[in-house]
């Protein structure tokens, strides 16, 4: 499908804020590596950051073919106020339970969000999806079974569950708010509608979370929009660019 | 005395011994101390290079770090799986290590001061696991051997990887060159200690020798590394910080200075740069992660108990 | 009745009331509630500037930043203090904040996003803050009103120091001008909200204006930040975020659009940006401080055992 | 009193490395401010952070005497490698206990030294020394009176303060290592003899640090000069330089 110079410039932010959301949950993730409560889930937190990262490579390389511009460039040189992220990624990286139930809201709607991408009018997206999708289930049955084993498991686990819960679960209806050049995109079959999505979501994690005991909050605090950040942003990003900005004449890392 | 001698023309015979069979306790002794320090060695040695993770300076870079502390991470599952083939647990072995009563290989107990550390250590200090490790493949015991198979084919593109990052540094920028020789020079004279003390102050060897634990001495490796990656540094440009290195025309060794064998053995009693920072944060995982590991049991034990209704 | 009469005349005479005078029971009510919140407004008013204080870009403005969320510390002492001359205890207040029950100054529910919201913070929400406590400093209460004038001279250093930032950055590279115009359109109307809703929405105003707690309206207070620092910011070549901004030639005021007050009554039920956050950072020190004071305590107590023996 | 050449660099050595250690000590307690267990002590730590960034700039200046250097250029563009500062004031925050006990050993060789700089040959180290001296004394009166708190308060604060001194006691050796240059300005009388204060130095901490209840530790590993660092310098730096070195463009901030 031949993409018009709007419907372009639209799938090059759309790709992009899909990336951001995978760098920043990749970082935060990376910072467990070594120090995760046992050493199956070192592997399993390592893997996860990798396919993240993995996952805003494809991103990004599908935005290389529409604009040329450079993936590394993008992570590593582009400042905080420019990327477009959702909150909930950046948000710092907390106990194993605000880790996993992040994870876990995260994950529940990248498997939506990519089922409906499957059936993208733009092929390369398409077969992008399809690749992720197929790691997505695996990230997806993790972060199930840990948000039951958290919440179901002890007092405390129950108690931590619950508490990550209050403050990450409105950040997670901010994944469901399209960029303001997405409708059209969306008209033109190449990205699924967040909007048609949000209920199916709310629906299905809303299930799981009571299933395992916790109570999704009422109400709190929705960003409006992909320019909205928290004050954590600027530090994880001066961590992730410090060694790529370090020296000015490097060509190449 | 029977058994030993049939236990010894096995291994004469380069047969492996299974768990299953008789072995001598001092062989049992000898492999759950060096499997098991092996293991906490992929665990502590996640340590020094996961901290620049989040600090890798391109997405390829990140990636192959994360494969590589994942790696590592697994390496440390297959080998405590090897070790409790042996009658230990792995609850065992980790009291011992964060008791501090179990020793891990002494190359971890330095810092990595700057991201070119991460390749340097790539490319030096897993040169020379791959030399201990390939030996370690023909090990007498069969489950030892055959993670050192698996574990060798992941560290030699490791290895590799960490070569690429150092040459492409090394004829990058100036602050560049300058970053990886630093590292170099940080990291050249516990690489070398990492083959061990030499075979006159190793008095283990003889009998693992004898019982095919090891097949080559401390010094054999030591050498074997030497002369692959002497040549390749000089090549690069980049110069080991040792005044005496020379190349010996007759035995086609390159020959080292001293080395300094005092910080080896204060750092094999704890008192290198980064032991007690080690210890502590395997700790710190280790706590924080208690309430964790409870929830899980908590839950599998839930979940017996409905399957049994 | 008499004594309220008497009361209210010695307000009028300008007379100040202090702790162990007759008051109403209402007036001390509101006199808690607002000083309270403004302790509390101080010490939640730490995090956001806070946290630049560890990337200050360069020593001057590190010390002075310090030196900044160091007043606002002390700001909430002496308030706590003021507020404790009403028969309430600093225990009772911070109680009151952690639970969520109290209120703090809305303003500091919005994240500092970049180095040049310090800048703006001093400037603008301090430049807010003035004009309100300079009013305050003129309060029927005696400890309130001496607080807010000791408060108010150090404020308007404060105020100074971020003019002087955001002026220099006004006028800096593209990317310095850029963020410290970033910041003024994420803190230009929060900051205008600050002054409090419109007079006509504001129903403890004229009990307020009559006992002397305050004696200028919001609407004022408004009127009087914005005819001062609008020429400013346009001066600077910094733009407002507010397309029906004008000057009224008649009034010779400042006249700014409609304020987004839905955003505003969301923020003051709990929905801002970071009204979880600060709670959580304040109940987080509250937490992790309980065995600090414990140690306090008991060594206080057992230093006074000793002194009594 | 006139400096020759070599005096001149010694020098300049000196007051960068007396330096590295304010402002690493000063970022370290900088990131307790507004997050400390009372309000009382956000204050104390606030006004420590200060006074610490602000004799860094003492120092820095009397360095710029010499060499005409810029002391924000030292400070925000100088790299990991290129600092001289001991590990002890790089280690990680920790809880209250090891920033008190830190701060404790920090400032009893602060003092020490202080008191013999006043003394020294040349004329604007003693002027500053003494004027350093003056808040120093302040500074210790606040971490003798916390190794006490902590030491002889709760069972939770003792060990608390123990574990804290095992890790820290070894790394207090170190600031009495001298630089590769020192010993020529110690026998032009312009700094004192670390060497000579090193015995009075052991003898006070002990006795404070025993009759607080507390026991320093034996051994332990003693970094060798000033150019060792560890893994937590790097982010250090990196959060701290962040904003100075995010705009290449930027001439002042």
């Amino acid at each position: 499908m031949p993409l018009d110079p709007y419907l372009k410039e639209a799938l090059v932010a759309k790709l992009t804020a899909l990336a951001d959301d995978e760098v920043v949950l990749a970082q935060r993730l990376s910072e467990w590596v070594a120090h995760a409560p046992i050493l199956e889930e070192d592997i399993a937190i390592a893997n996860l950051a990798q396919d993240e990262l993995g996952h805003a490579k494809l991103y990004l390389e599908l935005r290389q073919e529409l604009d040329g511009s450079d993936p590394d460039r993008l992570v590593f040189f582009r400042d905080p106020l420019e990327y477009q992220n959702a909150i909930l990624v950046e948000l710092p990286k907390g106990d194993w339970a605000f880790t996993m139930v992040r994870q876990y809201l995260f994950d529940a709607y990248e498997n939506l969000w990519l089922k409906e991408a499957e059936k993208s009018a733009y092929e390369p997206l398409r077969e992008v999806a399809s690749r992720i999708l197929k790691e997505e289930r695996f990230h997806l049955k993790h972060s199930v079974l840990w948000v039951e084993r958290l919440g179901q498991g002890t007092e405390e686990s129950h108690r931590r569950a619950q508490e990550a819960l209050e403050l990450l679960f409105p950040y997670a209806k901010q994944l469901f708010i399209p960029l303001p050049e997405e409708e059209a995109l969306v008209e033109a079959g190449v990205v699924p509608d967040l909007k048609a999505l949000e209920g199916a979501y709310l629906e299905e994690v809303t299930r799981h979370l009571e299933r395992s005991g916790l109570k999704p909050p009422q109400g709190g605090y929705v960003p409006k929009d992909r320019k909205e950040h928290t004050e954590y942003l600027w530090s994880l990003l001066a961590e992730m660019q410090s060694v790529a900005r370090w020296d000015p004449e490097a060509k190449a890392w | 005395p029977e058994r030993l001698a049939e236990f010894e023309a096995r291994i004469a015979r380069g047969e492996k011994i299974e768990p299953g069979d008789w072995m001598p306790a001092e062989y049992r002794r000898q492999l759950i101390r060096m499997i098991s320090q092996h293991a906490h060695s992929e665990w502590v040695g996640m340590l020094p290079e996961g901290a620049w993770i989040t600090r890798a300076p391109s997405l390829r870079r990140k990636l192959i770090l994360l494969a590589k502390v994942q790696d590592e991470a697994g390496h440390g599952q297959y080998l405590y799986h090897a070790a409790e083939t042996l009658g230990v647990t792995r609850e065992e072995m980790v009291e011992a290590l964060l008791s501090g009563r179990a020793k891990y290989s002494n190359i971890f107990n330095y810092p990595t001061l700057t991201w070119a550390d991460v390749g340097i250590i790539g490319w030096l200090v897993d040169g020379m696991a791959i030399k201990n490790q390939t030996m370690l493949a023909q090990c007498s015991y069969g489950p030892y051997s055959r993670a050192m198979v698996r574990i060798c084919a992941e560290e030699t593109f490791h290895h590799k990887q960490g070569k690429e990052a150092v040459l492409l540094y090394a004829k990058g920028s100036r602050k560049q060159r300058q970053m990886v020789q630093d590292a170099l020079n940080r990291w050249w004279w516990p690489t070398l200690m990492m083959a061990g003390p030499h075979d006159t102050d190793s008095p283990h060897t003889p009998l693992l020798l004898r019982w095919g634990i090891k097949t080559k001495t401390n010094d054999q490796i030591r050498q074997e590394f030497l002369n692959e990656h002497v040549p390749e540094l000089l090549e690069a440009g980049l110069v080991p910080p040792d005044p005496h290195l020379r190349y010996d025309e007759k035995t086609g060794n390159w020959v080292h200075g001293p080395i300094p064998w005092d910080e080896f053995w204060k750092v094999i009693q704890g008192e290198g740069p980064m032991n007690r920072h080690r210890l502590l944060a395997r700790r710190r995982a280790h706590e924080e992660g208690r309430w964790v590991r409870e929830a899980m049991e908590a839950h599998a034990r839930r979940r017996l108990a409905q399957a049994a209704d």
